[in-house]
């Protein structure tokens, strides 16, 4: 392919926040009809290069260059105007506004000086139709969930008809078959000549759609150049600086006799009457195309939500809880997928973030011993290798850096049964090596892990069994012989191929 | 490309009217309650379906009814102002001073309008460039506010032209009529892309800043129309009594915050609609008819009147929980 | 650690202690003290001042609550009216028996947190807004007021509130001592407990709290549940200074601790704050009541002078961080 | 016949109570003597219903409140106004409906009424000035101590003390300030004049509980009392006697509301009723505060200390011009 001059590019910027560098001096263009990857690892800075080339930040030094212009004073309508559209890790979305609405949002078609609902409904749709969002465009976007949330997100950035279109992470919540249909699309876009910036931590994903890559370590630039003649593990060594290791730990069964959580005939939510039976000492996986269930399976059994079960033991004791507190104190403990909502408080200090669960549970009154709690938290930071001050607030962690404090908070509780929600979702391929080899360590203690997961490599490789979800129900569980990707696709996508074939 | 816009325009129906259809959800409940109330009004004093019953009610309700939509759009940016009931003093007395003196009916409306307006803005402009917490620089707000209103008018006086009470507080339900005006201007306002953008301003300011959205325009365009709301309430508070009383705003602060969380508009910005502030306060005015006519003394209003309102916002929130 | 860390902790914390919020405040306070004392005569009177800390006293208390309240995410409109009831109420308590008229202050303080209790009860189980649940209490306290106002035949004569209202142990009033105390195990709760772990964290993010394990429901309640306390304990105080109870007479009391939350940097948002930031504030508003009051202006001038000196104050210590 | 009457309405009558605000001592004790006056009148066979409404303060809600009497289509309406010019409208057209109205305490510039009763609030602050300019000799530093900024009442009593005032220039307003008619915010703001001003020979207050409030900020910073004017407050009572005050006191005695509801009845029942019935000022000194004090506990200890009334003194003053 003939290399052709970049659209949009960043010629040595650099960035700091309150005096810690992020970005030193960080170079990259970004060409007509070309998928250009973005890899580094949690921290890194990708989202803040982002952030400089979208106007949405400004660099500390260093240009930022339009069509090989230098642009002065950047801005997002700036940005808008010069043909950059983002796709945001954070989602931009406005939940009480429909999808049509937070797709022309910043863009509104207008006439009479009013947004001209007809021609918005007519380019909504037209952007709906190429990631495949066939939901009513008056469907406020609170009633979605996050995947197709992720999807509007898409399309908002595709409805500015972008000449440079920047995702950051956005396949980190996306079914099997939105990834698919988004792949298409890109491939599709590249052909029509748009550069496009690619982020994910989804490395087959990379090595399969883009052609260049950059990769950051630190803040500062460790490699630009194509794609071709790099292997997964060479880019691994890139961003880590050193070899990697397998993803996956050795699968070894330690599962034990002991039932750790047992329910029959179970409600929550949408599951209606399901059996599930899980271990001491094994990792049982659940799977299934989003939104199906799978999230109020986890918060019935954890208490959060109102569930029902015609027969439950939990670690020896009957029945369900029937509130958190409840479930902590027998042995439950729950890591949300939304990190940012329902995981964590962003405006407060690592160290209390790390410390909550367990103030949740001691004497309300009892005095607070703070070189106690630093300790602890220190202690916690180390195994799980968490980056950055524990007194800076949680805001300041980059997203997989979040994950880990989501998930060490509960460490101290010794919990015997740990109930995971998407626990990867958008974390660096070494810090899911990491959360793997802990996970399988944890069960190998004896304890149980109830894992539920969108990303099918992880079910394969860690879990003993798996569950496939699909309309509320259990429809396939899965022992450790006949796990493969294809047969977890295959169950969750039954109802599918049903209606295909009536 | 003829066709397509055909089709689009038979579409802009579809998607405007769908999008409105589906804000009734969260106020449904409210709805039902508010209708129950309607009936029950209607059922204990049949004069209100006669032109001056329906047009006595209404007008005791339109006051009500501006502030809490000049309440409802400052907290959908994530807002609040406690300097409602000032400003609505403040917009009685200009109009009681000035209306009936050289500026004449015409040049007091105007000038009512451009302080309401002058006020909401600087108000904005104070919250939202400085930073500050809307509801103490509104209370300091109030302050300052309730001393101009005393300084215009340091007692109840002043005078509105007879006619202009008449015709706006009289025997036919120009009141009415004017709510649905201000109502439909709401809508176009909202139809608007800096109007649209008040949601996006107030629940997730950096990404509809990330969307290009000018979420610091929405939100003082929102302060100032709230104060011209507010000085508009008062005008009208002014007419309907034919003079000014510098204090006579006091109650509408509390109540307008009362009407619009009754009709489901939330405090982190970007959560409710107009119609549910307007139901809301809808309920708040009903309710003190209501309990007149079915005889309640004052201390069953009290409670009464704390039970109306804590069973509105829990009993449909149960059933939407129950759901 | 190091000693070079140690070190380097040390100055950074008494640094972050100096550009703290609270202690902006207090210098704010000590900076319009001066300047007033130099202004105004009699301003800086011994005895003028320790009166203006004897006033802040009560919203100082009615403020502790409302702190609590404000940094678990909610906002109680009802402390205004559980004053009154407290004030207004104490006499029907007083029995014969009990001489140190320690009685009927425990059961108006009984009475008071209870009604905080079911403000809480409100709040957690009904899901009602905090506004209109308080607001909605404010209401049901008026109904009340009416049936129990004016049913007190008998005087105040309470040994134990007049001691409050008036005395001065060791120089110095009563309500200030009392205000102390509470201070200091307000900060204790609020900073060195895990129950003050958690409302911080219930104001930062309910869900997240949630599902952390935090008991939403019961802490929900024992927040409103001291904030009817400090309504309760602020309305013996000012029934002691007073000599008399009357309705009305906790009006000032709700938009002062608001304000003195505010002014003291406790995030209306919920999440972020302090007790010790609300403590100057009270004074700081306080403050500026005296000062207008020796002002000789109409009212209405005085009016604008009150509410511009609140939003200079405001402009010094009030700023909001970005959130969300 | 008396304004507003148009003689189509026959007994038993039904009133209506249109209460600003009903939750203060001073309204619950003017209910009280309004319930037993209408217990009377029931009796006689005039009165068959008492409607009461309580506006919360605001006097938007009376206004709407008053049109719901007019709907009902009561027959009198007793009316203290939460605005001396917001009711103005509304009872415009309860009168052209025939309805008795008897507007007494806060009243409402306006002619649309049967009659207004009250006590003249400008006759009460030139009579407390009065007092105080005798009491002083003529010379003096005094503080003045008025109710809240924006309402008639506290304007006028205000306004009725200007005269004297301008006319002794050797009485000296240290200064002046508008609190709500209370004794808390009374206290503190007269501690805070205190510090400013040492010398200070009297305090003019027009009323309330102001004077109570005053009277114990002097006690608390020490200070000696000095000659002060007030009203029936009974707690201000008690301290008059307790500090042994140099002190005058006058009221706005609670049956007016009795007195309203008797002449609500007598104008339906077709008797002249004057268009404004003013009430003496009940004057209470050192030559009869014991009286007062005598009946104290008869009254709420947050309550007021009230001249005694009956049917005759009602009779007298409808028949005085
Ligand atoms: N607003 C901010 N204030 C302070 N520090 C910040 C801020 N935004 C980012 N950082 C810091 O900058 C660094 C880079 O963050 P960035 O979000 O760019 O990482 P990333 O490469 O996108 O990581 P991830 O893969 O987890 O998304 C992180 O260490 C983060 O702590
Ligand atoms: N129960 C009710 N009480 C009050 N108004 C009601 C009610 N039901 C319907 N309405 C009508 O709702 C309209 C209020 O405006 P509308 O519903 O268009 O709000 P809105 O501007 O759409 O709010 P938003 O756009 O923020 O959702 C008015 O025309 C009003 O008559
Ligand atoms: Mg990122
Ligand atoms: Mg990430």
């Amino acid at each position: 392919m003939v290399s052709s001059a970049p659209i949009l590019a960043a010629r040595g910027v650099s960035k700091a926040f309150f005096g810690n560098p992020v970005l030193r001096s960080v170079s990259i263009s970004l060409e007509p009809g070309r998928i250009h990857a973005l890899l580094g690892e949690n921290g890194a800075g990708k989202s803040t290069l982002i952030n400089l080339l979208s106007g949405a930040l400004r660099p500390d030094s260093g240009t930022i260059e339009i069509d090989g212009r230098a642009v002065s004073r950047h801005s997002p309508p700036e940005a808008r105007r010069a043909g950059i559209a983002v796709v945001q890790q954070e989602l931009s979305l406005t939940n009480s506004l429909s999808i049509a609405e937070n797709i022309g949002l910043g863009a509104y078609p207008r006439r009479f000086g009013l947004v001209d609902y007809a021609a918005l409904a007519a380019r909504a749709k037209a952007a709906c139709d190429l990631v495949g969002l066939h939901e009513p465009l008056a469907t406020p976007v609170g009633e979605l969930s996050l995947g197709r949330r992720q999807m509007v997100e898409i399309a908002k950035a595709l409805y500015r008809k972008p000449r440079v279109l920047i995702l950051d992470e956005p396949t980190s919540s996306l079914s099997a078959t939105e990834t698919r249909i988004l792949t298409a699309l890109l491939e599709k876009l590249r052909g029509e000549g748009i550069a496009i910036l690619y982020i994910s931590h989804r490395l087959d994903e990379v090595m399969q759609l883009c052609q260049h890559v950059t990769v950051l370590k630190d803040g500062t630039c460790t490699a630009d150049r194509p794609l071709e003649g790099v292997t997964a593990a060479g880019l691994v060594r890139l961003m880590v600086g050193r070899d990697p290791g397998d993803l996956f730990p050795r699968w070894d069964s330690t599962r034990t006799e002991r039932i750790a959580v047992s329910v029959g005939k179970f409600s929550a939510g949408l599951m209606q009457d399901v059996d599930l039976e899980v271990r001491a000492g094994e990792v049982v996986g659940i799977g299934g195309l989003v939104g199906q269930g799978q999230e109020d399976l986890l918060l019935g059994l954890y208490g959060a939500i109102p569930a029902r079960a015609a027969s439950a033991v939990i670690n020896d004791a009957s029945g369900l809880p029937s509130n958190v507190p409840q479930a902590n104190s027998r042995g439950l403990a729950y890591v949300p997928a939304d990190r940012k909502r329902e995981g964590l408080h962003l405006i407060h200090p690592i160290v209390t973030n790390l410390m909550l669960p367990s103030f949740a549970r001691m004497p309300a009154l009892k005095l607070r011993s703070r070189a106690k709690e630093r300790e602890t938290a220190m202690g916690l930071a180390l195994q799980f290798a968490i980056k950055g001050d524990l007194g800076r607030a949680a805001q300041a962690l980059s997203g997989g850096n979040q994950q880990k404090v989501a998930l060490a908070k509960w460490m101290p509780l010794d919990p015997s049964v740990l109930l995971l929600n998407d626990p990867t979702r958008g974390v660096d391929v070494e810090t899911k090596r990491e959360i793997y080899a802990m996970l399988r360590a944890f069960a190998a203690s004896g304890k149980a892990v109830v894992l539920l997961s969108s990303d099918t490599p992880e079910l394969v490789h860690l879990c003993d069994r798996v569950a496939v979800v699909r309309d509320g129900r259990i429809v396939s569980l899965l022992e450790r012989g006949d796990l493969s990707e294809e047969a977890i696709v295959a169950a969750a996508m039954g109802a599918e191929r049903e209606r295909q074939a009536a | 490309m003829s066709h397509a816009s055909v089709s689009s325009t038979a579409r802009f129906g579809s998607l405007y009217w769908a999008i409105q259809a589906k804000r009734n959800i969260g106020v449904r409940g409210l709805f039902v309650v508010v209708l129950a109330f309607m009936v029950a009004y209607g059922f204990l004093f049949h004069g209100l379906f006669t032109g001056s019953g329906f047009a006595k009610f209404t007008q005791s309700w339109f006051p009500l009814a501006l502030v809490a939509m000049a309440q409802a759009i400052l907290m959908l940016t994530g807002g609040i102002s406690l300097a409602i009931g000032a400003l609505v003093s403040l917009g009685a007395v200009l109009a009681a001073t000035t209306m009936t003196g050289p500026l004449g009916v015409a040049g007091g409306a105007a000038l009512v309008s451009l302080v309401g307006l002058g006020i909401g803005a600087v108000t904005g402009v104070i919250v939202v460039k400085l930073r500050l917490p809307a509801i103490v620089v509104t209370l300091a707000g109030s302050f300052i506010i309730a001393g101009a209103a005393l300084l215009v008018l340091p007692r109840p006086g002043g005078a509105i032209p007879p006619w202009l009470s008449d015709l706006l507080a009289g025997n036919t339900p120009a009141a009415f009529g004017v709510l649905v005006v201000v109502v439909l201007l709401w809508k176009l306002y909202l139809a608007t892309p800096l109007g649209l953008s008040l949601y996006a301003a107030g629940e997730n300011p950096v990404g509809a800043y990330r969307s290009g959205v000018p979420v610091d325009a929405a939100r003082i365009a929102a302060y100032a129309i709230s104060g011209l709301l507010c000085t508009g309430a008062g005008l009208f508070v002014a007419a309907q009594t034919g003079s000014g009383d510098p204090i006579i705003g006091n109650s509408f602060t509390l109540n307008s915050i009362a009407a619009a969380v009754l009709g489901g508009i939330g405090f982190l910005g970007g959560q409710g609609t107009m119609r549910g502030a307007l139901a809301g306060s809808l309920l708040l005015s009903l309710m003190i008819s209501v309990m007149f006519f079915l005889g309640f003394t004052p201390v069953a209003q009290y409670v009464a009147q704390g039970l109306i309102i804590i069973g509105a916002v829990a009993i449909p929130q149960f059933r939407m929980r129950a759901r | 650690m190091s000693i070079r860390d140690a070190a380097f902790l040390s100055r950074s914390r008494l640094l972050a202690i100096v550009t703290s919020r609270p202690f902006l405040t207090f210098a704010i306070v000590a900076l319009v003290w001066i300047v007033a004392s130099f202004v105004t005569r009699g301003f800086g009177a011994y005895g003028h001042l320790r009166y203006l800390v004897e006033l802040a006293a009560v919203i100082g208390i009615v403020a502790a609550g409302q702190t609590f309240v404000v940094i678990a995410g909610g906002i109680d409109l009802s402390v205004a009216a559980i004053v009154t009831v407290a004030a207004v109420g104490l006499p029907l308590f007083a029995i014969d028996a009990d001489p140190t008229g320690l009685t009927p202050i425990l059961a108006v303080l009984a009475m008071t947190t209870a009604i905080g209790l079911v403000n809480g009860l409100g709040v957690a189980l009904l899901r009602v807004h905090p506004m209109i649940m308080t607001l909605a209490m404010a209401t049901f306290l008026q109904g009340l007021l009416i049936i129990i106002a004016g049913g007190s035949a008998v005087t105040a004569a309470n040994p134990l509130v007049s001691w409050v209202g008036n005395a001065r142990p060791f120089g110095i009033p009563a309500g200030i001592l009392v205000w102390v105390v509470v201070s200091i195990v307000v900060l204790v709760v609020m900073h060195a407990t895990p129950f003050g772990a958690r409302l911080f964290a219930m104001g930062a993010g309910p869900l997240a709290a949630k599902l952390s394990g935090v008991p939403i429901a019961s802490t929900t309640m024992a927040v409103y549940g001291i904030s009817g306390f400090m309504s309760g304990l602020a309305g013996i105080i000012v029934l002691g200074m007073n000599g008399q109870g009357y309705v009305g007479i906790g009006d000032p009391y709700l938009l002062a601790s608001i304000a003195a939350v505010v002014l003291g940097g406790t995030s209306i948002l919920g999440g972020l704050g302090t007790y010790a930031g609300s403590i100057p504030g009270a004074i700081l508003l306080v403050t500026i009541t005296a000062l207008i009051t020796v002002v000789n202006a109409s009212p209405g001038w005085r009016s604008i002078l009150f509410g511009t000196l609140i939003l200079a104050l405001l402009l010094l210590s009030g700023r909001e961080a970005a959130r969300r | 016949a008396a304004n507003c009457i148009k003689g189509d309405r026959k007994a038993p009558y039904t009133l209506g109570w249109a209460n600003i605000y009903s939750v203060p001592t001073w309204m619950k004790q003017t209910q009280g003597t309004i319930e037993a006056e209408v217990e009377q009148l029931k009796k006689e066979g005039l009165v068959d219903k008492l409607v009461v409404t309580d506006a919360q303060g605001d006097a938007n809600v009376q206004i709407q409140q008053i049109q719901s009497m007019i709907d009902a289509d009561v027959d009198g309406i007793i009316l203290i106004a939460g605005s001396s010019t917001a009711p103005a409208r509304v009872l415009a057209d309860a009168c052209a409906k025939g309805i008795a109205i008897i507007n007494f305490d806060s009243l409402v510039d306006t002619n649309d009424v049967t009659a207004k009763v009250n006590t003249d609030s400008h006759q009460w602050g030139e009579q407390a000035t009065k007092f105080m300019i005798d009491a002083l000799g003529g010379k003096g530093k005094i503080l003045i101590l008025n109710g809240p900024a924006g309402v008639s009442v506290s304007d006028d009593r205000r306004a009725g003390g200007n005269d004297l005032l301008k006319a002794n220039p050797d009485i000296q307003i240290l200064a002046e300030t508008n609190t709500a008619y209370n004794v808390a915010p009374a206290q503190e703001a007269v501690t805070s004049l205190l510090f400013a001003n040492p010398e200070i020979d009297g305090i003019l207050s027009f009323g309330g509980a102001l004077s109570a409030g005053a009277v114990l900020a002097l006690d608390k910073q020490g200070r000696e009392q000095v000659p002060i004017t007030g009203e029936n407050a009974r707690q201000f009572l008690e301290l008059w006697k307790e500090k042994g005050l140099k002190s005058w006191a006058t009221m706005q005695p609670n049956w007016l509301g009795a007195f309203a509801a008797y002449t609500a009845v007598q104008a339906l029942e077709g008797k002249d009723v004057p268009a404004f019935v003013k009430i003496p000022l009940p004057v209470i000194d050192n030559s009869n505060i014991d009286e007062y004090l005598a009946r104290a506990k008869d009254f709420p200890a947050d309550g007021y200390i009230f001249s005694p009334y009956d049917r005759d003194l009602f009779a007298k003053l409808l028949a005085q011009k």
